[in-house]
C-alpha cells in the first residue's frame, strides 16, 4: 500500500460535498484510503460515501486517527496502577498526588508538520498538547519538549532547530506556561525527517476533571474558540499517514498558524467553564477538527450528533461542508451542554472574547448527521466512523545488520574543540571532543528561549537537576518530570533501546527523589509496512512494556507517529518516555554540582559498554547490539538512589548518559565550577572492562552521589545491605578534571572542558 | 489591599498575586473594571496582554483599568508595572523611554543581577545604593530605549532604578537600565520578575523588597 | 543604488493572529467602522541590483508557504 | 470604504537589529550591493473614514518615541 497525499492538480475528492455523483472514481486512493478499506466503508454504508463523508473517514481512517498499525502493539503496554485516575483513550493521562489533585499528562509529536514549517508546526505542535491537558479540566503547569534532528554540520538542520525552538517558546511564552525540559539530539537519520514531540502537564482537581463522552440526548455541541479557516485541510492527519516526497510544495497551503493568545483566552474560559460546571463533557479539535472531536465524542457516550456545518463560525466565508468538517485550524474546543445552560456559556465566552457557537445537538441515533443549513450533505454511524477502521497485524522482520549511515566524525570534533593538534586517540581530547558534541553538550542556547518559571512552581529549571521539579502548592507536594530517548541506541537494538529510555526517564527522578507515579510515551518510527520497522516497533513496544512492568510504572498515555521516512531512509526508532515522579520534600532536591570537597559515589549495575555509544558514533563505529540489562537490578538502584536523595544528604546527583561516566563526571564539575578527581579503576575491575570502555562507555544504571566525606562510608554500607554496587571513585577538589581508568587518564582543566559544553550557541552561529 | 491587573494574555498575574500576598492583601483587577475600588497600590504584571500583537502593550494600555490606573498614579498611589507591565505603563505615558525587541533578537530566559541605582521610590526605599539583588528575566521585547539626552535627565533626576550588573545586560538596554520611574517616584516599571524572586526555593528572595513598599505607602487616593 | 520596499503580508485564507486581535481592539479604544485589518511586516533596502529582489524575499525576506510579497521601486535611482 | 496601507518604521538612529541581521545573512545566500535594511511593520485596513487614521497611527498603530509611520489611501474609493 502506498499512500499519498492529495496535490492540487489531482481530482478533489469530497469537494463538490453534495452527493455521490460528483465523487470521482478512486478518489479514495488520493486520499489515503487502499482499496479494501473503501471496500470496507462501503460495506458499513450499504453504499456509497458521498464527497462529505469520503473525506471525513479518509481522516479518521488514517494511522494518526485510527493507530490501524499500532493499536494491538499497544495493548501490550501495563495502564493498571492504584493511582492511574486516567488512562489511555482520555485526551490526557492522569494520575493522583494526594489532597484531592491529579497530574494530567501527554505527550505528542507534530514532526511532519515542523519539517514543512518548523517555527509554525512546533508552535501548534505545543498549542494542541496543551488542548489535550486543559480538555480533561487540568490548568497546564508545565511543557518538555523533545527534538531530534540532522547533524548540526547540516545547514537545514541548523534551521530546523533555530525554527522549532523559537516557535515553541512562542507559543509557551505567549500562554504563560513554563518549559521545564526536554531533550535535543543531532542524527543523521533525522536530517529529512526531524522529530518534535512536546509533552505538556497539567494540574486538576479530581473533582473537576471532565471526560469527553457525549451524553443526553438533546444536549447542545458548542463549538468555542477561534473560528475556522482553510488550515490544514488534508493536513495532519494525512500528513502524518504519508512519507514525505518530493513535490512537498503542494502541501504548503495547509500551514496551520497559531495564536497563543487565543489560545491563552480559550485555556481561562475552558476552566472557568469546567469550574462553573457548566459543561457535560469537553473535547478539544485537533487532527480532522470537528469530524475526529464530534466522532470520538460521540462514539465514547454511545451516542449520535448532528452537526450544522452553516452554523460554524468562518474565517473564509465560501468553505464547503467538507471543509468545514475536516478544517484544523487550531485553538477550538468542542463542548456538551444542557440546553438551559447555553446561555451561561456564550456569556462566559464573551467575557473571554472567544467565539462561541451552538452548532448541533446530542441525538439517540448512533449517526453522525451533518446538515448545510437544513439539507443532508451526510450520515453515517459512528461506529463506522471511530471504530471500525480495520487493523492491520505488522510483518516484523529482522533487519539483517546496520542500516544506516554513520559517519566519522571524532577527528573533526576533536579538532574543533581540543585543537587541530590534539591526538583523538588521547582520553583527554577524546573527553573535550564528547563533551563539544552537541548531543553530550549544554542545551542552554535552547532553554533559555523558554520561560521556565512562570507559574511560580520552578524549583529545578533545565540543566539545574537532571529532572525539572515542580511545586504543587496545593497538594503539598512536589513532582519530578523528565522526557528521554536515545534513538540511535534503539536502533542498533530496539528491545534494549526502548528499556533504557524508560530506565534513563527514571533514573533522571531518582536524582531529584522522585518516584514514578506515571508514564506517558511518545513513538516515532519509520514506515510500518516495511518488516525492519515493524520489528523495531514490536521489539521495542516490548521493551517500553518489560521496562514499566519491572519498574511498575503504569502508561496512562501516549502517541504514535509512522511513517517518519523518505527516500533517504528511515529516522532511527525513536520512542520518547516522558515519566511524572513524585517527591516528598522539595527543599532536599540536590543539584548536578558536588560541594568542594565531597565524595563520589557510583551506585548501581552500570556496566560500560562502547556499543552504541557517543563515542562509537565520532568513530563511525555504530553496530547493530547492545549489552543486556537486568532491569531488577537496576530498578533496584534507582529505589536506593532515590532514597539516599529523599535523605537530604546528597550535594549532587547525576545519571550516567551520554558520553558516558567522564562525561558526567565534567558535567558535574562545570556545574560546580570546580574541578573532579576520580580513579575509575574500580569499576574497571568490577566490570572487567578497558580504560577507555569505563571512561566513556554508556549503559544505564549508573548514578553518581556526592557526599559528605564523613557519610561516604554509611552510603557505601548502606548500599551492600540493599545489594546495590556502590563505588567511591574520588571527590571534588581543584579546578581540573582529573580521571583515570586503568592505563588511560583525562585530564582537563574546568574551564576548557565548560567551554567545549557550552559551544552550542556558538556553532549556531556560526558553522 | 494591592491590585493585579489581570489583561487577556497575562501570564504572570498569578504569581504578582502571590508575591503580593506575601506581604499583605491582594486581588486581581479585571482590565475592564473601571474604578480601582479600595486599592492602596497597583500591579501591571507580565505576560503577553493582547498577544503583545502589534507592538509590546499597545492595546492593553486603552483598557479601562489602565485609565483607572493613570488616575491613580496621578494622585501619587504606588504602582509597580513588571515586564510586559512595564511596556503597558511606558506605551501609557505613565513612564518615560520605550522598549524594543533585545539585540539578540530572541526570547531570553535566565537569571541576572541588577544593581539598585538609589532611586527616590518607595520601591527602592529598602535598598541602598549599590545593592545587588538576583532576579530571573524573560521577555523577548526588553531592551530600553530613550535618547540620549533624555537619559542624562533621567539620570539626573534619579529616576534609573535599576540597571543591569556589568555583563549582564540580557537585552542591549540602554546604559544598562532596567528598570525606571516616573518623576515622581511612585511608577516604577522594570524588565526583570520581582515577582518570581520571592522564594529562595524557586530561585532567590531578592525581589521580596519591592514589594513590601506596598505595605509602606499609605493609600494614595 | 535604488531604494526598494518590501511589502510582506499574510497570504490571503492564512490566519493572521494579529490583524484579528488589532480589528476586536477597536472599538473599544472608540475606533470605528475599520475592518479587514492585516498586520504584515515592511522591509526597506537599497539595493545595486533590484532583479535579485524577488529571489531575495523568496529566500530570505518573506515565507513563502505563508506569506506574500510585493516589491515597490523608488523612481529616482539614487546614484 | 477606503483601503489604507499604514507603513511604520524604526526611526532613524534606532538600531534595528532585525535590519542588522538581514543584511548579515545576505552575503551567505549570494546577495551583494544590498545596504541599509530596515525591517517594520504593514498594516493594511479598510475604513470608512480615512481623516481619523493619524490619530490611530499615533495613538495605537505607531509609537512615536520609535517609530514614524506613513500612511496610503488607496485612491479609488470602494463603496
Ligand atoms: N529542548 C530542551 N528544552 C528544554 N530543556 C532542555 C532541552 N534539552 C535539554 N534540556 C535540559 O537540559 C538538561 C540536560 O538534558 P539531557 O542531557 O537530555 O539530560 P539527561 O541526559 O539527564 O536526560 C535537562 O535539564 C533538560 O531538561
Ligand atoms: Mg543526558
Amino acid at each position: 500500500m502506498t499512500t499519498r497525499v492529495p496535490t492540487p492538480d489531482a481530482p478533489q475528492p469530497g469537494t463538490p460535498g453534495r452527493g455521490a455523483e460528483d465523487v470521482p472514481a478512486a478518489a479514495h486512493r488520493e486520499l489515503g484510503l487502499t482499496d479494501f478499506e473503501y471496500e470496507r466503508i462501503t460495506e458499513l454504508l450499504g453504499r456509497e460515501p458521498n464527497g462529505v463523508e469520503l473525506a471525513m473517514f479518509s481522516l479518521l481512517w488514517s494511522e494518526h486517527c485510527a493507530y490501524k498499525h499500532s493499536r494491538k502493539l499497544l495493548g501490550r503496554l501495563p495502564t493498571e496502577g492504584e493511582r492511574v485516575v486516567m488512562g489511555p483513550g482520555e485526551n490526557a493521562g492522569a494520575v493522583d498526588v494526594g489532597g484531592g489533585h491529579a497530574v494530567a499528562f501527554k505527550v505528542e509529536s507534530h514532526n511532519h508538520p515542523s519539517a514543512v514549517e518548523p517555527f509554525q508546526g512546533a508552535a501548534t505542535g505545543v498549542g494542541g498538547i496543551l488542548r489535550d491537558v486543559f480538555a480533561i479540566g487540568a490548568r497546564p503547569i508545565a511543557v518538555l519538549d523533545s527534538l531530534r534532528f540532522g547533524e548540526l554540520s547540516s545547514e537545514r538542520s541548523r534551521y530546523l532547530f533555530e525554527g522549532v525552538v523559537a516557535g515553541i517558546g512562542h507559543y509557551g511564552n505567549s500562554i504563560g506556561v513554563p518549559t521545564v525540559g526536554g531533550e535535543v539530539y543531532f542524527e543523521a537519520p533525522y536530517e529529512h525527517n526531524c522529530l518534535v514531540n512536546a509533552m505538556c502537564v497539567g494540574l486538576a482537581r479530581s473533582d473537576e476533571m471532565i471526560r469527553s463522552a457525549a451524553a443526553g440526548t438533546g444536549n447542545v455541541l458548542v463549538l468555542f474558540g477561534a473560528s475556522t479557516g482553510r488550515d490544514g485541510i488534508g493536513g495532519a492527519s494525512v500528513l502524518a499517514s504519508a512519507e514525505l516526497e518530493a513535490g512537498d510544495d503542494a502541501k504548503r497551503p495547509t500551514v496551520q498558524i497559531g495564536d497563543p493568545f487565543e489560545e491563552s483566552k480559550l485555556l481561562e474560559c475552558s476552566l472557568e467553564l469546567l469550574a462553573s460546571g457548566l459543561l457535560v463533557s469537553l473535547q478539544d479539535l485537533g487532527a480532522a477538527g470537528l469530524t475526529s472531536s464530534a466522532g470520538e465524542m460521540a462514539s465514547k457516550g454511545g451516542v449520535g450528533v448532528e452537526i450544522d456545518v452553516r452554523r460554524v463560525p468562518l474565517r473564509e466565508a465560501d468553505m464547503e461542508p467538507f471543509e468545514i468538517m475536516v478544517s484544523e485550524s487550531q485553538e477550538r474546543m468542542l463542548a456538551v451542554v444542557r440546553p438551559e445552560d447555553t446561555d451561561a456559556v456564550i456569556a462566559l465566552c464573551e467575557k473571554w472574547q472567544t467565539g462561541v457557537a451552538a452548532i448541533g445537538t446530542v441525538t439517540d441515533t448512533g449517526a453522525m448527521r451533518i446538515l448545510d443549513d437544513r439539507e443532508e450533505v451526510g450520515n453515517v454511524p459512528v461506529s463506522a466512523l471511530v471504530d471500525e477502521c480495520p487493523l492491520y497485524d505488522l510483518k516484523p522482520e529482522k533487519p539483517d545488520g546496520w542500516m544506516y549511515r554513520n559517519a566519522e566524525t571524532l577527528s573533526m570534533h576533536v579538532a574543533l574543540h581540543a585543537g587541530r593538534s590534539a591526538d583523538p586517540e588521547d582520553p583527554s581530547a577524546v573527553l573535550t571532543a564528547l563533551l563539544g558534541s552537541p548531543n553530550v553538550g549544554s542545551k542552554r542556547w535552547a532553554f533559555e528561549q523558554y520561560d521556565s518559571i512562570v507559574g511560580s512552581r520552578t524549583v529545578r529549571r533545565p540543566e539545574a537537576a537532571d529532572a525539572a521539579v515542580l511545586l504543587l502548592g496545593e497538594s503539598e507536594r512536589a513532582i519530578g518530570v523528565s522526557i528521554d530517548g536515545n534513538g540511535r541506541r534503539v536502533a542498533c537494538d530496539p528491545y534494549a533501546g526502548a528499556v533504557e529510555a524508560v530506565l534513563e526517564c527514571a533514573q533522571n527522578l531518582a536524582c531529584a527523589g522522585a518516584e514514578p507515579l506515571g508514564l506517558t510515551n511518545c513513538l516515532n518510527f519509520g514506515n510500518p509496512e516495511k518488516p525492519a520497522v515493524a520489528w523495531q516497533l514490536d521489539r521495542a513496544v516490548s521493551g517500553l512494556a518489560d521496562a514499566c512492568v519491572a519498574l511498575r510504572v503504569p502508561v496512562v498515555g501516549g502517541n504514535v507517529s509512522l511513517y517518519n521516512e523518505t527516500e533517504h531512509g528511515s529516522i532511527y526508532p525513536t520512542p520518547v518516555v516522558g515519566m511524572i515522579g513524585e517527591l516528598p520534600d522539595p527543599e532536599r532536591v540536590p543539584g548536578v554540582g558536588p560541594r568542594a570537597g565531597d565524595r563520589l559515589v557510583l551506585v548501581g549495575p552500570f556496566a560500560p559498554s562502547l556499543a552504541g555509544s557517543e563515542l562509537a558514533k565520532l568513530r563511525g563505529e555504530l553496530a547493530e547490539g547492545l549489552p543486556e540489562t537486568d532491569v531488577a537490578s537496576v530498578a533496584a538502584a534507582i529505589a536506593f538512589a532515590r532514597e539516599q536523595v529523599r535523605s537530604g544528604r546528597m550535594s549532587a546527583a547525576h545519571d550516567v548518559s551520554e558520553g558516558g561516566l567522564a562525561a558526567a563526571l565534567a558535567e558535574m564539575a562545570i556545574a560546580a565550577d570546580a574541578g573532579i578527581e576520580a580513579d575509575l579503576d574500580p569499576l574497571v575491575e568490577l566490570r572487567g572492562c578497558s580504560g577507555e570502555t569505563a571512561l566513556f562507555g554508556e549503559g544505564p544504571g549508573g548514578i553518581v552521589l556526592a557526599v559528605d566525606p564523613g557519610d561516604a562510608e554509611g552510603l557505601i554500607g548502606d548500599a551492600r545491605r540493599a545489594r546495590v554496587d556502590a563505588l567511591a571513585l574520588g571527590s571534588a577538589s581543584g579546578d581540573r578534571l582529573e580521571i583515570s581508568a586503568a592505563e588511560r587518564e583525562a585530564s582537563v582543566p574546568v574551564a576548557a572542558a565548560a567551554r567545549a559544553w557550552h559551544s552550542l550557541a556558538e556553532r549556531m552561529h556560526s558553522a | 489591599m494591592i491590585g493585579v491587573i489581570q489583561f487577556p494574555g497575562s501570564c504572570d498575574e498569578r504569581d504578582a498575586l502571590q508575591a503580593c500576598e506575601r506581604v499583605g492583601q491582594a486581588r486581581m483587577v479585571w482590565h475592564e473594571e473601571t474604578e480601582l475600588d479600595r486599592i492602596d497600590g497597583v500591579v501591571v504584571p507580565g505576560g503577553f496582554s493582547y498577544g503583545d500583537y502589534l507592538r509590546a502593550g499597545a492595546i492593553a494600555r486603552f483598557s479601562p483599568a489602565m485609565e483607572a490606573v493613570a488616575r491613580f498614579a496621578a494622585a501619587g498611589g504606588p504602582v509597580l508595572g513588571i515586564c510586559n507591565g512595564f511596556q503597558v505603563l511606558c506605551e501609557a505615558g505613565l513612564l518615560p523611554g520605550a522598549l524594543l525587541p533585545n539585540t539578540g533578537l530572541r526570547f531570553v530566559c535566565r537569571q541576572v543581577a541588577i544593581v539598585a541605582e538609589g532611586s527616590d521610590s518607595p520601591f527602592t526605599a529598602e535598598l541602598g545604593q549599590g545593592e545587588r539583588l538576583s532576579v530571573p528575566v524573560k521577555h523577548m521585547t526588553g531592551r530600553f530605549f530613550a535618547a540620549d539626552d533624555e537619559l542624562d535627565r533621567l539620570e539626573d533626576a534619579g529616576q534609573i532604578a535599576f540597571r543591569y550588573a556589568q555583563g549582564d545586560n540580557p537585552n542591549g538596554s540602554a546604559r544598562d537600565v532596567a528598570g525606571v520611574t516616573n518623576e515622581a517616584g511612585n511608577v516604577l516599571g522594570l524588565m526583570p520578575h520581582p515577582e518570581h524572586a520571592v522564594d529562595p526555593l524557586t530561585g532567590s528572595d531578592d525581589g521580596l523588597a519591592l514589594f513590601r513598599a506596598f505595605e509602606r505607602q499609605p493609600a494614595a487616593a | 543604488m535604488v531604494k526598494a520596499k518590501v511589502l510582506i503580508r499574510p497570504k490571503q485564507g492564512i490566519l493572521d493572529p494579529q490583524g484579528k486581535a488589532v480589528e476586536r481592539a477597536l472599538p473599544a479604544l472608540g475606533f470605528d467602522g475599520i475592518s479587514n485589518v492585516r498586520v504584515g511586516r515592511l522591509v526597506e533596502l537599497e539595493t545595486d541590483d533590484p532583479s535579485a529582489l524577488d529571489s531575495l524575499c523568496e529566500k530570505l525576506l518573506a515565507n513563502p508557504l505563508i506569506e506574500d510579497f510585493e516589491v515597490e521601486l523608488e523612481e529616482e535611482a539614487l546614484s
